[in-house]
């Protein structure tokens, strides 16, 4: 099976579909959901036969494909899979379809005072963008090239600035545009830093090799001299920590987070920003691993910044998916902590963060969206006691609460423990400090979900409110299913992902440290 | 002897002109073909304005100069394997001239669709009726609406376009210097002739014209300079010159940075290029569309030549000041364009910030550096052709809408045509997938690997700042409501159509499928320059 | 004396051409000042062909010359359709162009 | 000016000569301040005429320096041809055209002199330092064996036969040029007497002709409004008559020809300006 050209169906079909889509005329709106659905549901099958076919005890990339595309640069088409990139394809292209669902209506519908929800009503256009967004996703993390990564990474952010300037809410015009910009130059300036060291990493290969190559396998077997590591890797991680975002490079995410349409917080949250972080481990480490070491202290400082700065401004945030926002930046600073602390462990750990926090962020956009669809506003003050006339939505708002401050018993529980124990075995203080994080999480969480749900009902007309319906139950049920099954069993994806991790701390030569801890394995159910 | 000795020893000199016979060189009419055939269609296109009645001249003038222009692009493409120096030394053709050549004619050709179309309002084109009837007076605002147009634009276009094939294949300075004049003449001429804002246009032509003659007047200077030093301004023996040791050195720097200045006045470089932003607004757009493609591949062809051929011995002290004009062509270029509220001045200050970027590739001083340029040139100019010809298409009942904020909502009337534009402006931000991306990328490539990285990193930045409005533009397009009196876009111009898709699809296409030009590009740059 | 003294010459001459185009508003005299310029490169040009003891100086100086002429029909065709409009519409300080 | 003296006198010598040298130091001081006469004069006129001096002077020196056909195609094109082109323009637009002198741009004069005097001490020290290093001038003595004409011919149809050629296409242009800035075609063909009478009376303007110079016109029998058939006077006629008396009375000092101009220029004559046109 290892032959059949599995990322590149998976690159394909999305970007086919969304040409497709885009010709489909306006008042066609519906034909162009139905042909959305069922493509994302198709590549959904697809990547998780890719995952069954994919053998995690082989070492390297497989379903590895590659075809000279520019000569003159070394650079090529070549896709390839790891534990890693795996599961961001799979969590990728399963948030994809949910994310069409949970928009169904939205793009064309009118919120209750009658004035259309969203700026721009090309309901095929949307659609269209979505596809365009999945196609670069999957191509983002299956590239083993490392220009194709970049053009990648950048092409991503075209239909990430539409789906905000143009679908978010229609009454902010101002602040839609504003968000959008801002998202687009934060982007756009990281990926130039990244530009420059893509460049200047394939001026060091054309030094040692006689020709350049951007060929990811390749470049990780070069010696790069430590000075010019720290600037290549400098380079590379602010262009991640806008992405991811870290600490002081966060400022965009809050407003995109907030006037994007939820479908596209969602996927900027749960999957764009993944790339980020995907691409410190993927990137960052391997081709520069003095380097990470050197800058391992400095990052880790800026996590825990970002666990502490994210939580308490969730606290005090009113507008609901701001505070969703806010508390992705605490996430991610787990995230970075997990894969910078450099024990395979905590790498483990992070990258199934990652997953985890593309569910349970997913769920929570999803509810707040529902919610906002609902009542048209975002403030958490016009929401007290939905409980009552939203049971179920409540229920489900509680699981997505519960699961993002890790709840054990929830997915989040497994990664966030393996991350935090992995950290301990190096930097113990460090682990104890960011501990305090997940007391904040479960401020900000309850606290929310308190602000909302209980107390009294907020006015009479709130009486009218709706349950969920059936289609929203069903974009939620198989999110709500796996933050459950993967919070009880794991096994699988640690599994996937484990082994590749190993294999790239060992490969940049970080060992872990001596266990001077019982803290491995037993606990967390177990890994090979 | 004195001109007195000479006069009265007349007969015998005769006497002696007749036994020493000239031996006139022997000129390779046949390397010449691309020159000599666009030559031949602005003296053909001359004559057909001095003889062809009026109507039948406005379907004739485009047909002819297309003809000319297809014709000398299949000579060039014949020409393909020839590298040689011809006609006594004067030209040289060689890989990068044939490459710049051929661009040079695309680019030509897809103007000459521009300028050609008449379906744009009610005016039918953009090329003024009577360039004579001064404006305010009483035929002004009669030959607006007429169908008369000043055909004689092809014709000077055709001899624009022949200047740029000399320019570019000039071996000596003198004709570097005829040559920059062939081609700088006629657009200022075209310059003034715009069918509508005349008095802006009649004083781009001017202020055009003036700093023109003033940068002419620099190059000619340093021209006299480097005769001075080299003896010669054959660019190959300036070379030999300026490599003998203990040879009078003040007269070659002198030379140098007065023929620096005279083309980088050209390519709008700063600080000479207060020019382009009033130009590239007050002339017709097509021909601003011509000029910025054109004369920007054709005066760096030109300084590429010379700095690489004459003074490549010398890099060591150019390259200095070529960084700091890249740099602050950069800066200067991308923060201007920041403020400008005019469409066309916005794409000036942008063209500028682009000289900059190419600067970066002259920088680099290698052979990837000129075979980055010479992507970049194409790249570029087949974008800002598409650019220009869409910024045409975008009117209200008083010409084009050239001010930003008629532009407002622009996604929500007509989403192919944003889409399009938006797509361009992408290409000139340099986002990957365009061929923005991948000239800058060849461009910066070479010039990390030539030891300028901080003028790489320089070039990024502001990259992220010329990103800023180029953005801008995209928000105003889509993000906001049209406003009451939004543009029109004109239903049916085909020809405008045809230069605008070429240009997209060529931008596309050297962003996603780049190697076969890399390549050209790439067997160009390395076969090098003849002397 | 020696002959490159025409040099200064020219260098001077050069430079307050050049200065009176950045000095001036008039553009007539803007346009002579070029001239005066190109002029100073054609001393320069001469004085170089003694210098060198080839007469291909001279020859570049005659091509400025008929250059310049081309040039001089040119500019002044353009600067007078300007003079003719601010004449004849009246808008005498009308600078849209800033020059 | 004998310029046959001068052109012998360089003949005769190669390098230094007193004769050049003595030539050259009247002539250079003439050339500097005629060109900054040139860019100070405030009249664009004068202007023109002290580049005619420098022209003069500049091909003096050419003739000195064994270029006599240079020198004399200097006169010939430059002072004769290209700066009669430029007084006839001045003329045309009117010689009353001198510039304003109060500066658009705040600091841009000071600048534009410190920017001068900088960029002429870029020059003139380097090349001065060149000429203390003791370069010697090979001369053309050998060059203009044979004739100064005839050896720039030789090469003008060899070496340099490509650039003569194409020097060709300027000519062109410039015509072309030229001719679209200044030739209007004549869309409706060529008016008659007969058509202009009409147009004339049809326009109820002005009928009779404006009084010549020299004529006290005030009692002119169009400026009085004409009796209309049914009693009354009409209004329009003679409205232009008035017009034009207005501004001569305007310009009563003696210049009485400004009337007749004023009817094709509406911008008010003031009286002091009005005198030298």
């Amino acid at each position: 099976m290892n032959s059949f050209p599995w990322l590149t169906l998976l690159l394909i079909i999305p970007a086919a579909a969304a040409v497709v889509v885009a010709v489909v005329p306006r008042r066609l709106g519906t034909l162009a959901k139905q042909i959305t659905l069922a493509v994302t549901l198709v590549e959904f099958v697809l990547a998780l036969l890719a995952t069954i076919a994919y053998e995690p005890a082989r070492a390297g990339f497989q379903f590895a494909q590659k075809y000279s595309w520019i000569k003159q640069f070394g650079i090529s088409y070549s896709v390839g899979a790891d534990g890693i990139s795996l599961v961001l394809i799979l969590l990728a292209t399963l948030l994809v379809p949910i994310v069409v669902l949970a928009s169904w209506d939205e793009v064309d519908a009118a919120s209750p005072d009658g004035t259309p929800v969203v700026g721009r009503r090309s309901v095929p256009a949307f659609f269209a963008l979505l596809l365009a967004l999945e196609a670069g996703m999957v191509g983002v993390f299956a590239a083993t090239d490392v220009f194709l990564f970049y053009v990648f990474f950048e092409a991503m952010l075209i239909p990430m600035y539409f789906l905000i300037g143009s679908y978010g809410p229609v009454k902010e015009q101002a602040q839609r545009s504003y968000a959008a910009v801002k998202f687009l130059l934060y982007s756009l300036l990281g990926g130039l830093l990244m530009l420059a060291a893509v460049i200047g990493l394939y001026v060091v290969s054309a030094d040692q090799l006689g020709t350049g190559t951007f060929d990811f396998a390749t470049l990780r077997q070069l010696d790069i001299t430590p000075g010019v590591q720290k600037l290549l890797f400098l380079g590379f991680f602010v262009a991640f920590a806008i992405k991811a975002p870290l600490f002081p490079f966060h400022t965009w995410l809050p407003d995109a987070g907030a006037q994007s349409p939820t479908g596209g917080a969602i996927l900027l949250v749960g999957v764009l920003d993944k790339v980020g972080t995907f691409g410190l481990i993927r990137y960052c480490i391997p081709l520069f691993p003095e380097a990470s070491s050197y800058f391992a202290p400095m990052v880790l400082a800026l996590a825990v910044i970002g666990i502490f700065y994210g939580a308490l401004l969730a606290i005090g945030q009113r507008d609901m998916k701001r505070l969703v926002a806010y508390t992705s930046l605490a996430h991610f600073g787990f995230i970075a902590m997990g894969t910078f602390a450099l024990t395979s462990q905590a790498g483990t750990g992070a990258v199934l963060y990652m997953v985890n926090h593309g569910l349970s962020t997913g769920l929570l956009f999803l509810v707040v969206g529902f919610l906002v669809a609902r009542r048209g506003s975002r403030d958490v003050g016009a929401y007290r006691g939905m409980a009552q006339v939203t049971p179920t939505l409540a229920g489900v708002f509680l699981i997505a609460g519960l699961s993002s401050l890790a709840l054990p018993g929830l997915n989040s529980f497994v990664s966030e423990f393996l991350v935090l124990a992995g950290t301990f075995t190096r930097y113990r203080a460090l682990a104890i400090v960011a501990t305090v994080g997940i007391v904040l999480a479960a401020i900000y969480i309850l606290y929310l979900y308190q602000r909302t749900m209980t107390g009294p009902l907020v006015s009479e007309d709130a009486r009218g409110v709706l349950d969920l319906s059936v289609r929203e139950k069903i974009v939620v049920a198989p999110v709500v299913a796996l933050i459950i099954a993967l919070g009880i069993y794991p096994k699988p994806l640690i599994d996937i992902v484990r082994p590749t991790v190993t294999a790239t701390f060992e490969d940049a030569g970080h060992t872990d440290p001596a266990p001077t801890a019982p803290v491995n394995a037993s606990q967390t159910g177990g890994h090979s | 002897m004195s001109a007195t000795a000479s006069a009265i020893a007349g007969p015998q000199v005769l006497a002696q002109g007749a036994q020493g016979t000239i031996d006139v060189p022997a000129i390779q009419y046949s390397a010449l073909s691309p020159i000599l055939i666009v030559f031949g269609v602005a003296l053909a296109g001359v004559l057909v304005d001095a003889f062809v009645p009026a109507k039948a001249r406005r379907v004739i003038q485009p047909l002819l100069a297309a003809a000319g222009f297809v014709a000398a692009f299949v000579a060039v493409v014949l020409l393909h394997a020839r590298r040689q120096v011809l006609a006594a030394g004067a030209l040289a053709i060689d890989g990068p001239t044939l490459f710049l050549e051929g661009a040079i004619l695309l680019f030509a050709l897809l103007a000459v669709l521009l300028v050609a179309e008449r379906r744009l309002d009610s005016s039918g084109g953009a090329i003024v009726a009577s360039a004579a009837i001064t404006p305010g007076s009483p035929g002004a605002t009669a030959q607006r609406s007429s169908a008369e147009v000043q055909t004689e634009a092809y014709p000077l276009m055709a001899f624009s376009a022949a200047g740029m094939l000399l320019f570019v294949s000039s071996n000596t300075l003198l004709i570097m210097f005829v040559a920059l004049e062939i081609l700088s003449l006629p657009l200022y001429l075209l310059t003034g002739l715009a069918r509508r804002r005349r008095l802006l246009s009649q004083e781009a032509a001017m202020k055009y014209f003036l700093l023109g003659a003033f940068s002419s007047a620099f190059f000619i200077y340093g021209l006299a300079f480097v005769y001075g030093y080299a003896g010669s301004v054959n660019l190959g023996r300036i070379a030999d010159a300026a490599g003998t040791v203990g040879a009078n050195d003040t007269y070659l720097y002198l030379g140098m940075a007065l023929l620096g200045i005279g083309l980088f006045f050209k390519i709008g470089a700063v600080p000479f290029h207060s020019w382009t932003p009033d130009v590239y607004q007050g002339a017709p757009t097509p021909i601003t569309a011509f000029m910025a493609a054109g004369t920007k591949v054709a005066a760096f062809g030109a300084l590429l030549r010379l700095f690489y051929v004459s003074f490549g011995g010398l890099r060591w002290d150019w390259r200095p000041i070529v960084w700091i004009i890249a740099i602050l062509t950069m800066v200067v270029g991308a923060v201007l364009a920041l403020t400008q509220r005019d469409i066309k001045r916005m794409l000036a200050y942008s063209a500028i910030a682009h000289a900059g970027f190419l600067l970066t590739g002259l920088a680099a001083a290698n052979s990837d550096g000129l075979s980055g340029s010479l992507f970049y040139l194409v790249a570029y100019g087949f974008t800002t052709i598409a650019a220009f010809g869409l910024v045409t298409l975008v009117r209200t009942g008083d010409g084009e809408a050239s001010d930003l904020s008629q532009w407002q909502g622009l996604g929500r009337r007509s989403p192919v045509l944003a889409g399009i534009f938006a797509f361009l402006l992408l290409a000139l931000a340099g986002i990957p997938l365009t061929s923005g991306f991948t000239g800058k990328f060849a461009v910066f490539e070479a010039a990390i690997a030539g030891d300028a990285t901080p003028l790489v990193v320089v070039a990024l930045v502001t990259s992220a700042i010329a990103a800023f409005f180029y953005v801008r533009v995209i928000v105003l397009m889509f993000f906001q409501e049209p406003g009451a009196d939004g543009p029109i876009i004109v239903t049916r111009p085909t020809l405008t159509y045809a230069a605008v898709g070429i240009g997209a699809v060529v931008t596309l296409l050297l962003g996603v499928a780049p190697q076969p030009l890399l390549d050209l590009a790439g067997t160009a740059a390395t076969s090098g320059f003849v002397r | 004396m020696n002959p490159s003294n025409y040099l200064i010459l020219a260098a001077l001459l050069f430079t307050i051409g050049a200065v009176g185009v950045l000095l001036r508003r008039n553009a007539i005299v803007v346009f002579m000042c070029v001239e005066l310029m190109l002029n100073a490169a054609n001393l320069t040009l001469v004085t170089f062909s003694r210098i060198n003891g080839t007469l291909d100086g001279q020859i570049m100086a005659f091509f400025v010359m008929v250059v310049a002429a081309a040039e001089v029909v040119i500019g002044l065709a353009i600067i007078l359709t300007i003079f003719r409009t601010r004449r004849s519409a009246s808008v005498d300080d009308v600078n849209l162009l800033k020059y | 000016m004998s310029a046959q003296i001068l052109a012998q006198a360089a003949g005769e010598i190669t390098r230094t000569s007193t004769g050049e040298a003595a030539t050259f130091w009247v002539l250079a001081p003439v050339a500097v301040l005629a060109a900054l006469g040139m860019v100070l004069a405030r009249n664009a006129v004068h202007g023109a005429l002290l580049l005619v001096t420098n022209f003069f002077c500049l091909a003096v020196f050419y003739l000195l320096q064994d270029a006599p056909f240079l020198g004399f195609v200097q006169i010939v094109v430059y002072t004769g041809a290209i700066m009669v082109l430029f007084l006839f323009v001045l003329m045309l637009v009117g010689v009353d055209s001198s510039d304003s002198l109060v500066e658009t741009l705040r600091g841009q004069r000071v600048a534009a002199i410190v920017l001068g005097v900088g960029f002429a001490g870029l020059l003139v020290f380097p090349i001065g330092g060149v000429i203390n290093n003791g370069t010697t001038a090979a001369g053309l003595t050998a060059a203009n064996d044979g004739g100064n004409i005839q050896a720039i011919a030789r090469l003008l149809f060899t070496d340099y036969v490509l650039a003569f050629e194409i020097v060709s296409a300027l000519l062109i242009i410039a015509a072309v040029g030229a001719m679209i800035l200044g030739h209007r075609e004549r869309v409706d063909g060529k008016v008659t007497q007969r058509e202009m009478l009409r147009r004339r009376f049809a326009e109820g303007g002005r009928v009779t002709p404006i009084p010549g110079p020299a004529v006290y016109a005030r009692p002119e029998g169009t400026r009085l409004p004409a009796g209309l058939p049914g009693g009354g006077t009409d209004p329009g006629a003679g409205q232009g008559a008035r017009e034009g008396c207005g501004d001569i009375e305007g310009n009563g000092d003696g210049d009485n020809g400004a009337g007749a101009h004023a009817r094709g220029n509406p911008r008010p004559v003031g009286a002091g300006k009005g005198t030298d046109r």
